[in-house]
């Protein structure tokens, strides 16, 4: 229920400051308490925080390490590894979801084994991993993949689902072909619901990266050094005892995560801009 | 003051003596995004106690800020409202306090989804600590009982059709004994011919209890219907263009809508709604 | 928005008003203890270059025949055919028009309006140049790279107008279009939507609940009793086109069929409200004695 | 809707005679025959692949059939067997972990949640930390979680309740923030105080969301428990699942594999059971609504 707009010439008094600009001041003071309290609490030697490295040691620790070339391998193993499981996840997924959507005996026959595979957490998957697939790499791989998997195919189901009814009658009577349907009124429903399920993915993704490259790192489970990765600088420097250094690389990979998130958000809005208007 | 002149010929039944609103210059501004925006410019309405008073205005011309207003959910910019005398709001209390003596029925409906029937109609004589749950329940009963709502006391409201929610949710406004109930365009959504159901409804309903009723709606055919007096507001900023007495006596019949001065009403109200219809559908499409 | 001679022409050309004739049509859904009639031999005709209207409580089984209509289902018994020729699936040549919009929201209005011919791959000159020329008629040439969350309702409505008419259907079907507009924009497309068949002359089934827009659209008025779904009355509507809003409030004959219209009606809604739940039942019972006594 | 579902209800027709109707009609589709297809195989590719042709790197996977004799033998030749209580310890162990952190978060959680959707001025002022901290995976703390919490125990809870915190706080937001301003309203109009609408508007209405955020939490709570237990702790499935393969036995790692599965799976029904039971209302509005 809004009324008219008055006219655009007449000024804009505001009875109050910007709300905006209130609640951005807001964000900062929050932070910058937590920061404070961080700072104090580490100092102070509390208890639980009081091993906690300090935001001023954990950002003396930062500075040096900018340059450092190792650091940046390690943000480049974490970033490429996600990046093809990922894609991985998303070539198989995504097929086999509008499959499962479209063709009913395929989704009787598939969906309750997926079912039944879904519960197993991804990381679980670690040493079976290992045993099957010949390399290191691929094993990291194929637990990257399954993390994402799941995530992507079940909002493909679903946004396949939720299609209006009444879309595919009036294509039909319009005499539109079984693959003119598919293409041109498929595609771009389930659009909005992969991207979501790829914005959701790419999170666990992270999550999972960090833990695989742990867990071959320190874990016990491989052996061998797995050529780096985020997860295995935070876990040399625990190993290593340099906590400075934790802090950093759990910044480090909250950043990743955060960059690779809003690049799928921005690519999804760029493919579905009948979204974005409104 | 310029409160419209009673005609007298369509007054209330003057059973209720309490439900008296007066509008007073009311003016309310407020700023969206896109700038700002007069909702209600110096719009002035008298509703006398006990009639059913109806507002017809194109949808998005203010009317439900009005409501709002009187109801206490938003604060008005200029101006008074008042009820039997007392300010609801005014220059120095630009909110009215929202209470059980003027209940609002909303335009999708707001019975509690989580609550049965029952429960949701008992619910504002409990929280205002007036009767214990199980008088409350007591007397709820007896009034779904008298609006025909046998049956469904334990059943949610999504178990039951959308006709009969409106029907609770009335009921349930009407357990406070308030003395006006605002109703925001509460049919809207029924299609035409459960409307026609619900008005008839509604009537008994309102000569059963006789409270001032204020009236959203913009199907004019419902409002010459159930109303004393039809207000037709203006577009953009909202206020009166033209109160019209709809001396049709009561207690009124869907046959009513057939009879001559059911019709020579409805062309005068058609022909004063329809420019401003035109002019709001315009405004709209330059909007988009 | 008054038509040009040679606009009407244009409208015109192409268009090949059909006839259906439906005979003895059933329909049942559910199975076993859980079955229920929804049609029960219903036979009408719905009349080459007319605009036929059906009225009926909501819930009264419109919609399913409007599916069979359409070809979405196959009735389990009787015949619907299109000028004699039995129908047997959905095709081009019965569209139809849903409650609310089934417009894609992912095609501009342009991208939409072109749907049906680039589906059937008839994308020619001429095409492009009737949808211009569609697009200009609905009013909505400005609009034409909007997607459709972008138009108000009314504008939905009248792209979904043209989405139909470019594909020169014989019968167009509509299906309570109008539903969900506020009383006031509903009443301004009625006037536009009438002025368009009168320019067309295409045979047009229209269905609705509501009585004043059946009286005011219908050439013929089909009203339809409750579950199961038959035609109670057909009226014919022979009031002079062009009509507007308030020569139609002003006609004595108009009132008369909404008089007699009104008085079935209602009997039918009340039957439908009852059958919602027993309590509902109690209620029309105890109402009906209080009307009456 | 001018159809089947408003029809059906008709006569009086029993909750009862309406699951064996739905019964008797799944029967009859060939949904179930297909998924005994699907099934089958899956296993029947396992098996083969495994223990029959031993194809590729497959023969080094343990089949199917030396899992289940494994996991159903009175004497188990690695020593986890349902037989052996070792196995119950470890299930007990994993199962109190999650039991922990998901009544710990959830008494947090939620009330945080509903806090963040009830008040601006609390939202605006914590909102800001919670995001920053949220893109954080929950596995990139554990080294940090044990330098904070030294003991065995504690890290493992930790890092189990900060993935639960985070679902169950979000959704409770969203949840409060997803209520229609018209109910709060109509409260106030009935004369119910600020308190009265929290406690019969507020908290009701965001329940659906909270069970969102709850069943969310416990999927999130065993997939991180798994990650921590491998990482450091005793006991536990995460535990069992990585020194089997450490020291080689292979078997034990799929039954480790397929009983987190299993009680998971578990526990995520029991949340939406519950969440059921306490929302009757919307159980008998998707019961009305249930076809097109």
């Amino acid at each position: 229920m809004s009324a008219t707009i008055a006219s655009a010439a007449q000024p804009r008094p505001r009875p109050r400051q910007s709300i905006f600009r209130n609640h951005i001041v807001r964000a900062v003071i929050s932070i910058a308490t937590f920061i404070v309290l961080w700072e104090v609490g580490s100092r102070l030697k509390l208890p639980w925080v009081g091993d906690v490295p300090p935001p001023t040691v954990v950002l003396k620790a930062l500075v040096p390490l900018l340059t450092d070339q190792g650091y940046w391998y390690s943000w480049y193993q974490s970033s490429r590894r996600v990046f093809t499981g990922f894609l991985a996840a998303m070539l198989i997924g995504i097929p086999f979801g509008l499959a499962m959507a479209t063709s009913r005996i395929f989704r009787d026959i598939t969906f309750p084994v997926f079912e039944i595979l879904r519960p197993i957490p991804p990381l679980a998957w670690v040493p079976a991993a290992i045993i099957f697939w010949p390399t290191q790499e691929l094993s990291i791989g194929f637990v990257i993949f399954l993390g994402a998997i799941f995530t992507i195919m079940l909002n493909v189901i679903g946004g396949a689902r939720s299609i209006d009814l009444r879309f595919f009658q009036a294509a039909r009577s319009m005499g539109s072909s079984n693959w003119d349907i598919f293409r041109r009124i498929v595609l771009p429903g389930v659009l909005p619901s992969i991207i979501v399920g790829c914005e959701v993915g790419i999170g666990i993704t992270w999550n999972v990266v960090v833990a695989a490259e742990m867990i071959s790192g320190g874990g016990g489970a491989i052996q061998s050094s797995a050529g780096g990765g985020l997860g295995f600088f935070i876990w040399s420097s625990y190993i290593g005892g340099s906590y400075p250094l934790i802090v950093v690389g759990m910044i480090s990979i909250g950043i990743a995560g955060y960059i690779s998130s809003s690049i799928i958000r921005r690519l999804g809005l760029l493919v579905t801009p009948w979204v974005r208007v409104r | 003051m310029n409160a419209p002149a009673a005609t007298g010929a369509a007054a209330p039944e003057q059973h209720a003596t309490k439900g008296a609103i007066r509008i007073q210059n009311v003016d309310k501004v407020y700023y969206a995004r896109e700038g700002r925006v007069q909702a209600v410019s110096d719009c002035s309405l008298d509703i006398r106690a006990g009639e059913i008073c109806m507002i017809v205005g194109p949808s998005g011309c203010g009317k439900t800020t009005l409501l709002n207003a009187i109801a206490g959910f938003h604060d008005i910019t200029g101006g008074a409202i008042y009820l039997d005398g007392q300010m609801l709001c005014g220059p120095d209390k630009p909110k009215a306090e929202p209470g059980p003596d003027r209940v609002v029925v909303f335009q999708n409906g707001a019975l509690f989804p989580w609550k049965t029937n029952l429960e949701n109609v008992a619910f504002g004589p409990v929280v205002q600590g007036r009767m214990t749950k199980k008088e409350a329940a007591e007397k709820a009963r007896g009034m779904m009982a008298d609006a025909g709502l046998v049956g469904v006391e334990h059943n949610y409201p999504g178990e039951v059709s959308s006709g009969m929610r409106r029907r609770v949710e009335i009921v349930r406004a009407l357990m406070n004994d308030p003395k006006v109930l605002l109703l925001d365009e509460p049919f809207g959504a029924l299609d035409s011919l459960t409307k026609s159901v619900m008005h008839e409804a509604l009537l008994e309903i309102y000569y059963r209890n006789k409270v001032t009723i204020f009236f959203i709606t913009h199907d004019l055919e419902e409002a010459i219907f159930l109303g004393h007096r039809v207000a037709i507001m203006t577009t953009r900023p909202c206020k009166p263009k033209k109160i019209l007495d709809v001396d049709i006596p009561h207690p009124r019949k869907y046959n009513v809508l057939t009879s001559p001065r059911f019709r020579s009403l409805m062309e005068e109200t058609v022909s004063a709604v329809h420019e401003e219809a035109v002019k709001a559908f315009e405004a709209g499409e330059k909007e988009m | 928005m008054s038509a040009a001679p040679d606009d009407q022409g244009r409208l015109r050309a192409g268009i090949s008003p059909g006839e259906i004739k439906v005979t003895g049509v059933s329909k049942d859904y559910g199975d076993a203890r859980f079955r229920t009639q929804v049609v029960r031999e219903c036979t009408f005709t719905i009349e080459r270059s007319k605009l036929t209207v059906m009225i009926g409580p909501s819930g009264c089984g419109k919609s399913t025949l409007i599916r069979l209509l359409a070809g979405f289902e196959k009735p389990d018994s009787g015949t619907i055919t299109l000028n004699d020729a039995p129908v047997t699936g959905p095709a081009h040549d019965r569209l139809v028009l849903f409650q609310e919009s089934a417009l894609f929201p992912w095609m501009t209005t342009w991208d939409n309006i072109l749907y049906g011919p680039r589906a059937r791959g008839e994308m020619g000159r001429e095409t492009i140049e009737m949808a211009e020329f569609l697009l200009q008629k609905v009013g909505l040439a400005q609009f034409r790279k909007k997607y459709p969350s972008q138009l108000s309702g009314g504008m939905q409505r009248r792209a979904e107008l043209a989405r139909a008419m470019i594909n020169n259907p014989s019968v167009m079907i509509l299906d309570e279009p109008f539903r969900g507009l506020d009383a006031m924009t509903k009443e301004l497309m009625w006037e536009y939507y009438s002025r368009l068949f009168e320019e067309t002359r295409r045979t047009n089934f229209f269905v609705t609940t509501d009585i004043d827009e059946a009286i005011f659209l219908a050439d013929r008025l089909l009203i339809m009793s409750n579950i199961p779904c038959q035609v109670r009355a057909v009226l014919d509507i022979d009031i002079p086109r062009p009509r507007t809003l308030l020569a139609m409030v002003e006609d004595d004959r108009a009132n008369e069929i909404k008089m007699s219209a009104l008085s079935i009606l209602h009997e039918e809604a009340m039957k439908s409200f009852s059958r919602g739940s027993k309590a509902a039942a109690d209620f029309v019972d105890a109402y009906s004695r209080r009307v009456k006594g | 809707m001018a159809n089947g579902k408003q029809v059906a209800s008709g006569g009086e027709i029993g909750a009862w005679d309406m699951v064996l109707y739905r019964v008797s009609k799944w029967l009859r589709s060939p949904t179930p025959y297909m998924m005994f297809v699907g099934f089958a195989l899956f296993f029947g590719a396992w098996f083969l692949l495994s223990e029959v042709f031993k194809v590729w790197r497959f023969a080094s996977l343990p089949g199917p059939r030396e899992v289940l004799i494994e996991w159903f033998n009175p004497d188990p030749v690695y020593g986890l067997s349902l037989y052996s209580p070792d196995y119950y310890v470890h299930v007990w162990s994993s199962l109190r972990r999650v039991l922990y952190a998901f009544v710990i978060s959830t008494c947090l959680g939620v009330p945080f949640g509903l806090f963040l959707g009830w008040s601006k001025n609390f939202r605006e002022f914590t909102f800001p930390v919670f995001e920053t901290l949220r893109p954080i995976p929950v596995l990139a703390w554990v080294p940090l979680a044990i330098v904070m919490f030294r003991a065995d125990e504690t890290p493992v809870i930790f890092l189990t309740t900060l993935a639960s915190f985070y679902a169950t706080a979000l959704n409770t937001m969203l949840g409060v923030q997803s209520i229609d301003e018209s109910y709060p309203r109509a409260a106030a109009c009935l004369g119910a105080s600020k308190w009265q609408i929290f406690r019969h508007i507020v908290i009701p209405g965001a329940l659906p969301f909270i069970f969102t955020g709850l069943q969310i939490s416990v999927g999130v709570a065993w997939f991180s428990l798994v990650a921590a237990e491998m990482v450091s702790g005793e006991y536990g499935l995460g535990y069992v699942i990585n020194t089997s393969y450490v020291n080689v036995q292979y078997p034990v790692i799929l039954i480790g594999m397929i009983s987190v599965g299993i009680v998971g799976y578990a526990s995520s029904a029991l949340v939406r059971l519950a969440g059921d039971y306490m929302m009757q209302w919307r159980v008998r509005e998707l019961a009305l609504g249930g076809g097109r």
